[in-house]
Order: structure tokens, then C-alpha cells, then sequence
């Protein structure tokens, strides 16, 4: 396994950061935040046109650049670093992962293309209303209608559930298997109703499925395989994109206690608060370590990666959570408050606790992954 | 004279009442006759509006007028602490003006103390009091203020000299909220509430008689002020209770614990709400997981363990045992507690976690419950100034260096703001 | 519930502390824990004839003074603030609690006087070797014969199992009740071997029993029942035992850093150093009080009773041990040598953590237990 | 003369170990060979028993050497430390007496720097050197001193002028062990090892020609000897192995390093033994619950995150990029693991953990664990020192403010002593 990066990376990284620092400011969170649509398009086609992010993942054949998990993760670090409100998760993880594992030659022929200039914003359907991302919970029915299938019941938790156009839904054959589905938005009997979000910069939907009309992605009995290697990537890439929040945080709160004053003395001057940012560093650090070590291990094959992607996420959801308080804490009164944007990040890392599952699903997955 | 006995104040409230009180007044009329007849503050001197009766001996008259269900002077908010404050280092004129107003709950008050700039360092208020043309001219900041939005005054700490120490520079006047100058804005917080203001005061006039104390002694009188709002820590904080019957009069009292319990309505779920815990397990099906029941277990452990150590520190006081350590780690204790309880909620909420309002489980109790508990340990005092002083003033361990408090505060580093 | 001792509870908890400090400093403790014995006997007859501790809690009519949980909590606080050296617990504690709630009034006659006053020392026999002190774990068997019982198995991690003249033993009857049972330490086919304790101020044995005659106490159905009232009463004295350690090992922390001088300051003027005493205080109190509450919830026959005990337990058992760990640190190099009298608490609040059940189990059983 | 290029140097090592490497002579006999020929300190100057090669191309003789299983020259212990010390600042006359004897082996070598009244703060040492007669009288004591008991000279830190400042009146001696006045105890701790030393010094003496460094220079002579100790913290560490073959010279290698190590056996105990977790919880038949499933998957969490983080900084100093802060926070993961994989050791071996030796699981190395684990928190900095290196160093954030470096030091408040 690579413990560092090449400089190619670290310079894809720099363009990354550049560029968000230059579209999405905290006044850019903000404004889209308080948004209908919840992001902004000219944002999402700079990022899909200028930088090429949304084909990163995707293999070149299908019109993508055929980068590996590790540059994915990158970019889902900047953002999370960033806070960018815009469906790149959803569209450019998820959806396109779930059709590079699933799909066969043809359905990859025609639905990457889309994901990877960002014309297409997709999304993936899984947890339902009382389950969450692990195959075993999906109770979602497909019933086979001649070439196409049909969807029954719904899906909760859909992350850009209202911008996508195309859903990639998981649901259960009459084999018993696992299947993904690919269902545009322009198909019957789809009905989607925005989930109030803590996190604002990250929107959820419901959406009810009577009788869609469906795609099988792949074949009957290849459900369960697709789906969990599409599953380690999208927690690896949260993993980092938390990692690059908890960071975020993690920095500001220390520029503001170097700022400061109180009692005539810097903030920063005393000692337990020094102690805490040593902390802070020491966790976030950890969750950095853990997070790139999952993405290295998905791009290695290495026998253990579920393990280590689970044992990313597990740490990321403490780290992140733990570095947000102390970050309110660390800024008294004025961190509790809307307009420091403390709060913000405070609530990604709180949605982001349990989104793809919580610190403790994914240690008993952890273990139940590990070969030593 | 000699205090009256008990029974002679039960005699007298009773006497008082069963002659006047009538549900059907309105409350403003009710009060004014409260107060003069003495009843409405018996605790206060009898020359301004009272009885001149000890604290203890006012609960029983409290007892009587729960008897009735009759309605009190109004007590809730910043008034009780200006009534206090006025009364101890007020002038004659001060008490003429203002006790009634704040008796009878016609005038609302603010505590302008807290600035942008010194969070847990009141005396460091760096608000600017000149005064010019004989009067005062106010300029600065003031924040974590409840009610400025609709107070008549407030009570204003200033600094009035530059070259004096710290504590030695700050004067404490009254100020007319309602004045061009001053200007109220609503702080939302992170959980959507605005309990508090930020007041932005520019060019604001005071008249040289509505200063209180003397020159330079403001941080003294504000020590009174704030004696008395922790005395009221525990006790204030029993919030006053609706009362549930038809007549005009608990109408209009419902309406006026309505409106100042307002920014609080949230202030349940910055606890963490341990209350909920084994319920919302159970509602979300998770109450068979032993890892959550470990969980669970810790919180609800602790929380029972802070609430038993509270009950020592009663029971000592009772018995009137000196206070041990048990009495000043309960603010502490509670920030662990919904630290932890909001870590539980969220494992039991699993990806509900991420809704709020009514998609969030218990109607939007959970999400709130989310984004509120990390008030707890800022508010009032952080978790940090209490270990401070828990360490210096339970366990007698050595001061922390000071370098502002002996010299000129113009020179004393300090945030710049605005 | 109350929440305050009475003057006489302060005055007699007085008594034993001053003869604590006379008859148990640590020099005598460390004689006691580097001698064969483990305990001087001068010490417990002092403790039994002048102080009457061995008869707190044993009811008047058998020799007793029939004294509340609370004051039996009392002595085992002060016992665990001393690091006293004797079989108090085993004998005052769990021997006689054994008795009073599972002998007939005939067997009580017959055992409690010696216990009560310190002329027999007893033992409680629970946990077997790869068990725990739960009802449910005991697979010793119990065969009727004629009047007596013959006992056939293990017990493990028995206290002052070598000193004990007095067993009192947990077996399965035939008729798959707990039974609780009195061997004393003539009977045949007993044989004791002593245990490497990791606290050699309180020592373990291993005690097989091979076809052991012994009598039964109380019926062949009651067993269950006297039982939990003997643990949660054991139970509930070790928590306070405990937290009366973890006070000593904070207040000599305390003092330690008051004295000690580093780069030229007081170590407690730093405020790191000031921070961690206050958080020792506050677990130290909380786990007082919830030791406290345990004692006066059997006293009561509160309903939440056993729930409270666990939950006092759960809470020593953490308290305890963070305290050692803080102390130890608190006090730097020295605190991890041998002479330095701070390792002889960490060792016993080592091995109280899995006393009579980790916290982990406490928690499980303290839900079980709550009522609401 | 230009340095050999790596070639050359595997080249001349291999034509002298064919020449003159024979397992079957004594060890000492050996070292001397190997000492005459420059080839046991590469490292070292050429005019001082060495070849005068570079760091790195001297870990190219390193290669060579276990090409043909060849022992080295001595470099366990202080002696190592003894030697760049020297190396460094110590007079022609030292080099010569002492050098031939630290690289062969038959002289050790301890460290006397801490002391009982100043455990993190080395520069606070009040053991004494008066200069009495011509010589220079020590009396003082030192403390946590590895190997002690057997040492021939310890190279020691004293005070020679008390009105200096703190860092300004010390002294740095070579000191021989082996004299009157030089009392050796073992210090037991906790886990029953003796791994260090107290040393009593009452009345001994040292030779002026024994200082090392200049008068009141000896703070910058033991920052020499604490940097060559930090950068071999971790490559020293890579304690020297045993070798298992037959001849004589092997034989006599293994008693050495066995009397070396024998300090540090339980050295793996006190990380908290992580590797062990999961092969104690199926030992002990908990390897399925689901709540110590939690626990330990929590710790290895941390332990391979703390793993990776040391190999990403490890990777950035390979690549010559600046050291992040990933290099920092090692030890004070490791106290968190070692902390951590204690409780969890303790809540696997439930009833067992109350035992020690072979009554305790795998062999007493579960029982060691738990009493070695809070070694790793202390030694070698404490996680406090370790914190204010990280906020000071890495975070840039303000010193702690000082009262004890500029005035003279009789002055300094310090713990009374013995």
C-alpha cells in the first residue's frame, strides 16, 4: 500500500483547492444553502467542464479519465474541505461507480458518457425508509416484465434525490439476488418529495416507486458483487471527504483561538487549549491516515479493503463529530451561533455520522472483513 | 420593630387577598394594587413597595397566593435582577422611577454586560462611556442579550476610564432602550432559536442621573447584579408555569409567560435529553442492539449519578452542612451528559439523524436535540472556566498567571470588533 | 431516598477512618501484601472486638448489630480508602450477607454468631473457572445425599479462599435451582491452591471440591432469590469500596502536584494539571453518589434496587481505574515505580474492574433491572 | 580525498571480512580486529578508528556485515551516545581512553541527567560539582539510568555555578561508576521489572581532565548526547537480534545482548499488545460478543491509523519533503492505543484479569499488559510534554510563559530532594 502521494496528486489537489476557494467561499455555501435547487449549475459545469471531475472515476472507453479510487477521494476531500454544495457525491461517486461495477458493456455505452461530462446527474437509491446501505436491509421488489422490470416500494435517505435524472435503484429479484436498476427521471410512476435536511448543503429525498418501469444493470445474479464494491468505494470517498472537513474545521477553529484574546492574553496562550489542538490534530490526522489507506487499498485490491474502509469510516464519523465540537467549543458563544460558519460543517459531520452507516455498523463490518 | 411571625404573614396575605383578589381584573390593574399594598415584593424595604420581609419569610407569603392561585408581581427575566441591583446601590430617584414599572411587568429590562469581545471576561467591556455636554455618550457592542428586543431598559456596564485598571474603569448606568442609537438585532443560533441579541449602540445619550454608583465603582454594582443571577441559577430557572383556568386575568399572565419563555422553548434539548433515550430506542427499533444498550447504559448512568450528586449537595445545604465539592461539578456534569446523550441519539436515529423538523424522529425533538447540546457547555459559563474554578476554588490549586489585571486597560491586549 | 449521611453515620464512619490511619497505613499495607498470610490477624480482632465491624450487618438475634447496607458500605469505603488488608469482604460482606438472606433461622444460629464476631472468617464461592458471578453461569453440581450434599466441581477467583474456615458455595441442585451452601473448612475433599492475585492485598484462591459434604441453606428453591439479595448487597459495598479508593488516589494526587515544583512553578498551577484534578473530582463524586444511592436503595427495597447497584458498579469500575490511570500520570516517572504507593490502589482498581462483573455486564444488567 | 563511492565501500568490507571474519574466535578478540581496522565505526573519524564515511554510505558496511552474519562493533546502550558525545566535544585525551573500549564492548556506559526533583525538565539538575582541592566533588542523585548497575562511566550533568541561569551553570563530566560514593539502587516498578537505576553520589570525585565541554557549558554538551538519543529512538530501538548459530562467537553475542535487553523484556507489554486482541478474545471465548467486538475494533482502529499515519510520515521523509505533522503525533497515539487496548485486554479476561503469572492468561502476558501500559504515557516525554511540543512546535501556537530561565538559579523554586 502508498502512503503518499505522487505529485501529480498533490497537484491535482492544488487545482482542486483553487478552485473551490474561488467558487465555493462560505458566502457560496451559504447562498446556495438557503437555495431551492441547492447548488450552482455554472459551478457544476466548470467542475464537470473545466476540471473534468465528474469523469475521474469513470473509465476512459465510456468518457471518462479512468483515475482511481484515490484520485476520487482526493477531490471528495477538497470538497468536504470546502463544504461545495453541488450533487458530485451523488452523481459522480455513486451513481457512476454503482454502473462501472454493474452495467454491462452496452448499459456503460450509454449511461457514463452522460455522468462523465456532468450533462447527466445521477444518484443512487438504497437505504429505504426504516434500513440503511447494508444488502441485506434492501426489501425493495423488482418484478420482471418481459425486457424490463418493475420497481415497487420506496427509497429514503436518496442523496440529490430532486437534482438527479437518472436513479440507480437497488432492489431485490424474485431469485432472491440483489439487482440495480437504472431508472430515469422521465420514467411513470416515480413521485419524489424533498426530506427536511440538517445538513442544508447536502439534500435528501424520498422517492416512491409504483410500478416503475426499470433497467436491470448487469445480469440477475451479479447484484450483490456490483454493490459492494460500489459501496467500498462511496464509503472510502466519504471517509476523505470527511477527513478534508473535520481538517477544515480543525484549522479555522485554530486561527480563531490565535486571534483572540481574553484576560489580556491570546486564547491560544493557554495551555489546555493548547493541549486540545494537539488533540485535534492527533484525531484528525488519524482519520486522514485511515481515510487514504482506504482508498489506497480499493485501488491495491488489497484482500483487507472493506475492512479498511470500514475502519475508515468508523474513524471518521468520531474524528469529524469530535473535531466539530471542540471547534464550537473552541470559539465559545459566537460558535453556537448561525452566522459563524462553525455550524455549518458542524452539521455535515453530523449527517455525515451516520450517512453509509455509523462509526459502530461499520466496526462489526470492519471485523467480519478482516483476515488477520 | 420585629419581623412578623409566620402565621401573622399567612393572616395578612390571606386578609389581603380574599379581599382583593379578583380573576377578572386585567393583570395591570391587579398588579398595580399588589404592589401597593406591599404584597407584590415583601421582600423589598417597606418605603419601596414592600414588606421589608426576609427572603425566607417571602416564600410563605408565595404559599398563600399559590393557595388562591392568584397571580404575583412579575418576576421572570432581567427585572428581578434590576429590582435588586436598584435597590442596593440605586438613587431615591432610581427606586421612584423604576421598581413599580418592574414590579407590575409594564416596563421590561436587558442586561447589557457581555461583549463580542470578552465572552467570559465581563469585566473587560471595552463599550465607551464620554461624557460630553454633560451627558453620557455611549458607543460600542453588547451581545448575549435575552429581551433586548422588546425592553424598555437596560442595565448598561461602560468603561468611563481608559488609564484605570481593568475592574477599576467601568461604570453602571440605566439605559433607555427605546432611543435613536441603539440598535437590536436577533442572533440565530445553530439550531434555528434566536434567544439572544446583539445591541449596537452608537452615539446613545444617558443623563448623568441614571448613572448607578459611583464613578468607576460599575463593576462593583454589576457584582450585585450578577450575585443575584446566580443566586437565581437555580431558582430563576423555575421558569413561571402557565395556569390553566378561563378568567381574564391568567389569559393575559399565559401570554406574558408566552412571550419571555419564547427563546427558551429549546433549552430542553441542549440537555441531551436522557429522558428519551430508552423511548426513542425502543420507537426506533434499535432497544434489542447491545451495543446501544451499552450506550444507553453509560449515559443514563451518568445522568442518574450528576442528578444524585445534585441531591447531596441539596441535602447538605439543607441540613446546613458547608457546601463540599458535590455542589459546583453539576454544570460540568451536564455538559458530559448531552455530549454523550446526543452521541446515543444519533446511533439510535441511525440515518434519521440527518432530518430535522417533523421528518426527524419524535416530531423534530431528535434533530434538535442534535444541533443544541453543544450550547451546554458554553453557556453560563464554559466547561473551561469551570474547571478553572472548580480547580482554584474547590481544590485550592494556584491562580492562572494574570497580566491584564494591573495595569491601565488601554494597554491590555484585546479583540478588535465590528 | 436519602441523600445525606445521619451525624451518627458521619461520627462512625469517623471512628473507622481514624483507626484506618493508625492500623492500616501503607507501610503496614505493603508488610501485609508481601506476607504469607496476606492479613494481621491483631488488626482483625481489633477491627471485630473493639470496633464490632464483623457484626454490622448481621441482624441482632444472631449476635449481630443489625446495622443498614449503608452503614456495611460505610466500613467497606473506608477499607477501600486504606487498602485494608483483611477478609472483611469476604467474611463481614458476602459470607454473612449469604447466610442472613439464604440460612433458616436454625443455620443462622449456628453461623452468624462466629461471623459476627470475627472468630470465623467466611467466603462466598461463586464464579467457577471460566465463569462470572451471574446465577446462570454456575454448572457446579449439588447431589442430594440423605441430610447433606455432596459437591462436585471448581470454584475460581474465590476471596481469602485460604484464609476462609467457612465456605459458603453456589451449586446447581437437581432440580436445576441455585443452591447456596455451607462447607466449613474441616470437610474431606476440599482442596485450596492460592491464586497469583494481581493485587496482593487481596487474595484469590482456587477451591476444589470432589464429592464435598455440605449443607444446604435455606430450601432447594429459595436459592435464586437469596442470592440476588446477597449480590446486589455485595455488590453495592465493593462500588463503595471503590469509590472510597479512587478518593484516596485523587486527594494524593492532588497533594502530590501541590508540592511538586517544575520548571520553577508549582506542576499544579499548570492548567492542564488543574483541569485533569477537576475532572478526577467530578468522577470521583459521581461515582460516590452512585455508590451512595446503592447502598440506600437496598436500605429503602427501592424497586430500581439491583438497577441502581449495577449501575454504581458500571460507574466504579470506569471511576476507579481512570483515576489510577490519572494518578499515575499526574505523578510521572515515580508514579510507575514500585515504591511509590500509588501502584498498589492502580492494582486494586485493576481488579475491581472485573470484580463481581465489568462494567459492560453491570450496564446490560442495570437496564434489565430498570423500571422505567 | 573524496568519499569512496558504495562500490568501493562493499568492495573493501568484503575483501576484509573474507580476510579476517571467524565466528570461532572470542568476541572481544574480534572487536578489537575490527576496531584497528576502521571498519567497526565507519562513521567515525578516520585519525579516530574510523573510516570517516558518511551516515548513510556506513549503512552500506551495515549491509555487508550480515552478508557474512558478521558481528559488528558494540552499539547498544548509552555507549553509543558516549561515543558522538565525545566525538563531539570531548579532548583528545578522552577519545583515546575511551573510544577502543565503547566500539568493542568491554566497557559500559550510562546516562546521568535526570534527576528525582526534575523529571520533564532535564536543564533543572541541582546535583552538585564543587571544585574542592584541585578536583571536582560530586553529590547529588540521579535517577531512571539504564543499565547503571553495571556501567564503568556515566557521562553526568551537574551544577558548577549556582548564579548563572538555569541553562548557564551546568557542567558535563565523564564520572567512573566504580568508586566510593557511587551508590547503584534498582528501581522496581510497578510491573515488578527493574529496568533503571537510582544513583546516589555522595563525595565523588572526578578529574578536571573529566569535564567535557566548557565550564557552564554543559547544557549544550547534553543537547549533543539528547539529539544523537532522539534520532535513535527510533532506529535504535531496531534492538540489536540474536543470532541463532552455533560458534563460539554467537554464543558470547547472545549473553550480550541478553544482558543488554534484559531491562526492556516487557517493553511490548507496555504498547498495550494490539496484536494480541483478537487471539485473547477467541481464547476466552468473547470473541463474539458483540459489545467487546465494538472494543476491540475501536482499538485497532486507532493502532493501524496510528500505523499508517507513522508510514506516511516515514514516506514523506523518504521523498525529502518537509516533515508534517503526521512525524509528530506518534508517541502520543501510541499512549491512546496503549491506554485503550489495556481496557480492552481487561474486558476480554473479564475474572482473569484479576490474576497475574501463569495464573493469568497466555502465559501472565496479559496480566503485564495491564500493569505496563501506563509506562508508555510517562517515558521518554509525557503526553503533556508531548502536547506542548505539538501546539508549540507543530502548531506554532505561544510558549508556555517561563519564570525559571533568567534568573539565577539558587533562586528558582525547586522540590526538596531524599
Amino acid at each position: 500500500m502508498k502512503f503518499s502521494f505522487t505529485a501529480e496528486q498533490e497537484e491535482f489537489r492544488s487545482v482542486i483547492r483553487r478552485f473551490l476557494e474561488a467558487k465555493s467561499p462560505t458566502t457560496a455555501v451559504r447562498k446556495q444553502m438557503e437555495s431551492d435547487r441547492g447548488y450552482d449549475p455554472a459551478v457544476w459545469r466548470s467542475l464537470a467542464n473545466d476540471l473534468g471531475l465528474t469523469a475521474l472515476h469513470i473509465p476512459e472507453e465510456y468518457g471518462g479519465a479512468g483515475f482511481g479510487v484515490t484520485e476520487l477521494a482526493i477531490a471528495t476531500e477538497e470538497m468536504g474541505r470546502a463544504l461545495l454544495c453541488a450533487p458530485f457525491f451523488a452523481s459522480a461517486v455513486m451513481a457512476s461507480s454503482a454502473i462501472v461495477h454493474a452495467g454491462s458493456d452496452e448499459q456503460k455505452q450509454a449511461y457514463l458518457p452522460g455522468l462523465a461530462s456532468g450533462e447527466t446527474i445521477g444518484t443512487l437509491a438504497v437505504a429505504e425508509p426504516d434500513g440503511g446501505w447494508n444488502a441485506e436491509a434492501i426489501k425493495m421488489s423488482a418484478t420482471a416484465a418481459g425486457a424490463v422490470y418493475r420497481l415497487h416500494g420506496a427509497k429514503s435517505y436518496v442523496l440529490d434525490g430532486l437534482s438527479a435524472s437518472l436513479f440507480v435503484v437497488a432492489a431485490r429479484l424474485a431469485n432472491g439476488h440483489l439487482g440495480l436498476f437504472a431508472v430515469p427521471d422521465t420514467a411513470d410512476c416515480v413521485t419524489r418529495r424533498p426530506l427536511k435536511s440538517m445538513d442544508p448543503t447536502r439534500r435528501l429525498a424520498r422517492i416512491d416507486f409504483d410500478n416503475t418501469p426499470a433497467t436491470l444493470l448487469g445480469s440477475p445474479e451479479g447484484g450483490e458483487a456490483a454493490y459492494a464494491k460500489t459501496f467500498d468505494t462511496m464509503v472510502a470517498c466519504l471517509a476523505c471527504e470527511m477527513a478534508g472537513g473535520a481538517e477544515r474545521l480543525r484549522e479555522d477553529a485554530l486561527e480563531y483561538v490565535n486571534m483572540r484574546v481574553q484576560f489580556g492574553r491570546s486564547i491560544a496562550s493557554f495551555q489546555v487549549t493548547k493541549h486540545k489542538a494537539a488533540d485535534m490534530l492527533l484525531e484528525v490526522e488519524l482519520a486522514k491516515s485511515a481515510a487514504y489507506a482506504a482508498a489506497a487499498a480499493l485501488d491495491d485490491g488489497d484482500a483487507d479493503a472493506s475492512a479498511i474502509v470500514s475502519l475508515a469510516k468508523a474513524g471518521a464519523s468520531e474524528a469529524y463529530i469530535q473535531t466539530a465540537i471542540h471547534a464550537v467549543q473552541m470559539h465559545g458563544g459566537i460558535g453556537f451561533t448561525y452566522e459563524n460558519d462553525t455550524q455549518m460543517w458542524f452539521k455535515r459531520a453530523k449527517a455525515s455520522e451516520v450517512f453509509l452507516g455509523d462509526a459502530a455498523w461499520h466496526r462489526e463490518r470492519m471485523l467480519q472483513n478482516w483476515s488477520a | 420593630m420585629t419581623e412578623m411571625t409566620e402565621q401573622q404573614v399567612r393572616d395578612e396575605v390571606r386578609a389581603f387577598l380574599s379581599q382583593n383578589w379578583d380573576p377578572n381584573r386585567s393583570l395591570i390593574e391587579w398588579r398595580n394594587i399588589l404592589v401597593d399594598s406591599g404584597w407584590g415584593a415583601a421582600h423589598y424595604p417597606k418605603e419601596w413597595l414592600g414588606k421589608g420581609l426576609s427572603a425566607a419569610m417571602s416564600l410563605v407569603v408565595d404559599d398563600v397566593f399559590r393557595e388562591f392561585e392568584a397571580i404575583g408581581a412579575a418576576r421572570m427575566g432581567i427585572r428581578t435582577l434590576a429590582g435588586a441591583t436598584i435597590l442596593n446601590h440605586g438613587s431615591d430617584m432610581h427606586k421612584r422611577k423604576f421598581l413599580r414599572g418592574i414590579l407590575t411587568g409594564e416596563e421590561t429590562w436587558c442586561q447589557l454586560f457581555s461583549e463580542p469581545g470578552s465572552g467570559s471576561d465581563l469585566a473587560g467591556a471595552a463599550t465607551r462611556a464620554d461624557f460630553k455636554d454633560g451627558k453620557w455618550v455611549i458607543n460600542g457592542q453588547k451581545v448575549w442579550t435575552t429581551s433586548a428586543h422588546h425592553a424598555h431598559f437596560g442595565l448598561l456596564l461602560a468603561r468611563t476610564d481608559w488609564d484605570a485598571v481593568k475592574h477599576k474603569g467601568l461604570s453602571y448606568f440605566i439605559i433607555d432602550m427605546h432611543q435613536p442609537g441603539v440598535d437590536v438585532h436577533q442572533l440565530k443560533q445553530m439550531n434555528g432559536h434566536a434567544s439572544f441579541n446583539q445591541v449596537f449602540i452608537t452615539d446613545a445619550v444617558i443623563e448623568p442621573e441614571f448613572q448607578v454608583g459611583e464613578l468607576g465603582e460599575g463593576w462593583k454594582v454589576a457584582t450585585t447584579t450578577l450575585m443575584h443571577e446566580r443566586r437565581g441559577a437555580d431558582g430563576a430557572r423555575r421558569y413561571e408555569q402557565k395556569i390553566n383556568r378561563p378568567e381574564r386575568i391568567y389569559q393575559e399572565y399565559n401570554e406574558e409567560v408566552d412571550h419571555l419563555l419564547a427563546p427558551y422553548i429549546w433549552y430542553p434539548q441542549r440537555t441531551g435529553r436522557v429522558d428519551l433515550l430508552i423511548e426513542h430506542a425502543k420507537a426506533a427499533g434499535r432497544y434489542g442492539d447491545p451495543a446501544v444498550r451499552q450506550e444507553i447504559a453509560k449515559v443514563l448512568g451518568m445522568a442518574k449519578a450528576a442528578e444524585w450528586t445534585a441531591r447531596r449537595a441539596r441535602a447538605a445545604q439543607n441540613q446546613g452542612k458547608p457546601q463540599g465539592p458535590e455542589g459546583s461539578i453539576g454544570k460540568l456534569a451536564a455538559s458530559h451528559v448531552a455530549r454523550a446523550a446526543n452521541r446515543v441519539h444519533t446511533m439510535i436515529a441511525g440515518p434519521n439523524a440527518m432530518l430535522t423538523g417533523d421528518d426527524s424522529w419524535m416530531d423534530g425533538t431528535i434533530a434538535e436535540i442534535l444541533v443544541s447540546t453543544p450550547a451546554i457547555s458554553i453557556a453560563g459559563g464554559t466547561d473551561e472556566i469551570q474547571r478553572n474554578i472548580i480547580s482554584e476554588r474547590i481544590l485550592q490549586m494556584p491562580k492562572e498567571l494574570r497580566t491584564d489585571t494591573d495595569r491601565p486597560f488601554r494597554e491590555v491586549p484585546r479583540n478588535q470588533v465590528g
